[in-house]
């Protein structure tokens, strides 16, 4: 039904002579346990590599807004200064938890566990690459949706429970902004969805090929105005400048999480990181051909799952490259031309793709542009032989 | 042998699992290693120095409410266009493309009926236009 | 094995809490959540009559027009209660007593 | 196996969950114990087997209906009085009688006994055997929704349109109050 890292393991000979061998060993039928087993390694690793990433990332924010601005950036911890987030977790860890003394103590628990358990929960189905993927749900997209917005129950939660009134209205902000622009996103989504016929990521994966001519970006000129409709989305569903409105130090100190401190506010950060890193992956596996190499070069082998991870990751990071880039270049809009860029521009045209993609099926029966246009420049080609 | 089934899911409750010990966990572990010394001061919420008045759970402006309520209005809608989307071009190759057409269509339709409705009202306008109709209104009376 | 008789079993237990809710509750708010309450148990029922009796999906598609409904429902009761409350300036079910304010 | 985990868990949250906004007296408390119901209620349709519904239920109740109703909760203010909503009990007018614990107990007797029946019935390790596979939902409900409930799928629309309308007329602040 599903394809995921432990169906892709049982291809190899070794795996499942494993699974045979402790089936006979143990006189039950292990290969629940096994799996079992499978799953909590490979989430246990993602879990972890994620982190790793998350830290990396508040050190590439850094060090490329120093860049941009001809500073230095962090230089001291290590070399270049990357294990700067090693230090900062150290330091976080050793802080003193503050909890405001009118504050709901149980929320202000709650909020940061909701943002992370978001977070973490959708990287289940994000396609590192076909075999290698913790699983790939027949309901992916949506499913991806779904437990992302707990992050921003998560945000207005931390905003609550401090009491505090910067607090509040940075949560109040962030669960208004959130939930608006989840609907281009959502229609976006949709339009891709019409195109791959299918809602898991591998089959929107699938749907592309390694070239750029056969992702979906390139593939009509409705997705390609989409993509940028859902960049922008996503953008502002992970609370990145411009529309960092909900953490914005120069007017609402800083956000939802001005009173948490220590490692409640590691995670929230932790929380935004990672989720920039998962909406990137999702940008890549829906428009720029996720996992798919150019060639075929291994297929199934470990080495083509390893080149396809490549593959992915390049994307993945070059987006995340162009999201920090985004936030040391463009002001911060108002809270008023936010909402009218979301309701007023990127709804409206997240629509017409969505039409614009469903009639494209119908009459064009699916082709890419670039096959439409290599299937004239033949028949053109053929025709002027006749001459 | 194969891992068909329910056992697709035992990812997603790991990491939920995962994201839960790692925040409770965290805390745990910090509570041996972090100073602990609170002050009256130190508890109080922070407004750029002044005193805090009053509770910040105060009453906030209605517009709130209506973007949310457009909100989960589209929402469901194109939670239900999900499944419809998905077989949308199967539908197509089997030769009844039109049929799924029309239905998408016009429920498309509906809903830009509903967006058009609210834009003309300015309920998708932050600052409320018809606020300051009412203001102009009363001036000019 | 799950039998069909745990899943009605959650159901009722669902129902009871959403009713205790909206008997027992004078916070118009929550019973709006004892409702949401009451249309889950519902949902579910239909889900599970679906996997253990009939042989098709019309349970969830039933569910699913349940999930529309309640998210409409929550849509319109919520701004009633608003409007309420610029009314009356309280959120008590019992000052909701008059047709006309 | 992973079957009856789920189940149990599900359950868990949904049960606690429901007990949790009967009897908390917060009402943002409530909300929030809400939510963890409504997970519970999605985690059992996916024991179902009803793997859209559940994503459904996660996009509309966690995304939407729960936002609305915090936001619903910050429109009226946080701090008011009746912002702490006291249990009622005062309300039931049979409340305090005798012969309302009596029966109350003697119904809670046999739904303790009841539920002890089904959890020991599923943790019954034995027969692990699941009688229906797992399968893919979404292409068939597509497929639904576009054969025999259109009309349905249509009519929802048309509800939904009538409930964006109603509902923005009715938050709509008053323009000219006389």
């Amino acid at each position: 039904m599903n394809n995921t890292i432990v169906s892709y393991l049982l291809d190899f000979e070794i795996v499942r002579n494993m699974f045979d061998f402790v089936s006979t060993k143990f006189g039950l039928n292990a290969s629940g346990i096994l799996t079992f087993f499978i799953f909590f390694i490979a989430a246990f690793i993602v879990v972890n590599v994620m982190a790793v990433i998350g830290g990396l990332g508040t050190y590439a924010e850094r060090k490329i807004s120093a860049d941009m601005q001809m500073r230095i950036g962090p230089n001291r911890v290590g070399p270049f200064g990357i294990l700067q987030f090693l230090a900062d977790g150290v330091k976080m860890i050793m802080k003193e938890d503050i909890v405001p003394a009118k504050a709901d103590r149980a929320l202000f628990f709650v909020a940061p566990t909701l943002c992370l358990m978001g977070v973490f929960a959708s990287l289940a189905v994000i396609p590192f690459s076909k075999g290698l993927t913790l699983t790939h749900l027949n309901v992916g997209v949506v499913y991806l949706l779904g437990v992302s917005s707990l992050v921003g129950i998560g945000i207005f939660l931390g905003g609550y429970s401090s009491n505090s009134k910067w607090s509040m209205l940075g949560g109040m902000r962030g669960a208004s902004q959130i939930i608006s622009y989840e609907i281009p996103v959502t229609l976006s989504m949709l339009a891709v969805v019409v195109l791959a016929g299918g809602l898991s990521f591998d089959k929107l994966v699938d749907a592309q090929t390694g070239w750029p001519t056969g992702w979906f970006i390139f593939h009509n000129p409705f997705t390609f105005i989409g993509f940028f409709v859902f960049f922008v989305g996503v953008l502002a569903e992970t609370n990145r400048a411009p529309f960092d409105l909900p953490e914005a130090e120069s007017e609402l100190v800083s956000g939802y999480h001005t009173e948490f401190t220590g490692m409640r506010f590691a995670f929230f950060a932790l929380a935004e990181y990672v989720e920039v890193f998962v909406v990137c992956g999702a940008a890549s596996a829906l428009f720029l051909g996720g996992y798919k190499v150019p060639m075929d070069l291994g297929g199934e082998s470990i080495l083509g799952q390893i080149l396809q991870m490549g593959s992915f990751l390049t994307k993945t990071f070059l987006l995340y490259y162009v999201v920090i880039w985004i936030r040391w270049t463009l002001p911060r809009l108002r809270v008023d031309q936010l909402m009218v860029v979301c309701w007023k521009y990127l709804t409206p045209i997240a629509l017409f793709n969505l039409v614009g993609c469903a009639l494209w099926v119908y009459f064009l029966n699916g082709k890419s542009f670039y096959e439409l246009v290599m299937n004239m420049a033949v028949t053109s080609i053929h025709s002027g032989g006749g001459h | 042998m194969s891992s068909t089934g329910l056992n697709v899911y035992m990812p997603v409750v790991m990491l939920f699992a995962f994201g839960f010990i790692a925040v409770a966990g965290a805390l745990l572990v910090g509570k041996l290693v972090r100073p602990h010394h609170p002050t009256k001061l130190k508890e109080t919420a922070y407004e750029c120095g002044e005193e805090p008045v009053g509770s910040a759970w105060s009453q906030f402006n209605i517009r709130f409410y209506v973007v949310g309520l457009i909100f989960i209005i589209f929402d469901v809608e194109s939670a239900l266009m999900f499944p419809v989307a998905a077989v949308f071009k199967q539908f197509n190759e089997i030769g009844m493309g039109s049929i799924a057409l029309c239905s998408f269509l016009v429920f498309i339709g509906i809903l830009v009926v509903g967006i058009v409705y609210c834009w003309k009202k300015g309920d998708l306008d932050w600052v409320k236009s018809y606020q300051h109709s009412a203001a102009r209104r009363t001036i000019k009376e | 094995m799950i039998s069909l008789s745990s899943y009605l079993l959650i159901s009722f237990f669902l129902f009871l809490c959403g009713i205790l809710v909206i008997i027992a509750r004078k916070n118009i708010i929550a019973i709006l959540l004892g409702i949401e309450l009451l249309l889950n148990s519902a949902a579910l029922n239909f889900v599970a009559y679906s996997r253990y009796t009939a042989q098709n999906l019309d349970g969830h598609i039933f569910a699913l027009f349940i999930i529309v409904i309640a998210a409409a429902e929550a849509a319109v009761g919520l701004a009633i209660v608003i409007r309420f409350f610029q009314i009356k300036e309280s959120i008590h079910i019992d000052d909701a007593s008059q047709l006309q304010s | 196996m992973f079957v009856k985990f789920l189940f149990l868990i599900s359950t868990l949250l949904t049960l606690a969950g429901a007990i949790g906004v009967v009897a908390v007296k917060n009402i943002m408390h409530a909300c929030v114990f809400l939510l963890a119901s409504l997970i519970g209620v999605a985690g059992l349709y996916v024991t179902l087997g009803a793997d859209f519904v559940s994503a459904v239920q996660l996009v509309v109740y966690v995304g939407g209906v729960v936002i609305l109703m915090i936001f619903a909760v910050m429109l009226t203010g946080g701090d008011k009085a009746d912002f702490f909503n006291k249990f009622g009990f005062e309300k039931v007018s049979a409340m305090g009688n005798k012969k309302t614990y009596l029966v109350g107990s003697a119904v809670l007797i046999v739904f303790t006994l009841s539920v002890g029946k089904i959890i020991f019935n599923i943790i019954d390790l034995k027969s692990s055997k699941d009688p229906q596979s797992y399968v893919s939902t979404v292409e068939q409900l597509g497929h639904l929704l576009l054969t025999d409930h259109v009309l349905a799928f249509e009519a929802s629309s048309v509800v939904l349109l009538g409930a964006l309308i109603g509902a923005a007329i009715i938050a709509r602040p008053n323009r000219g109050v006389k």
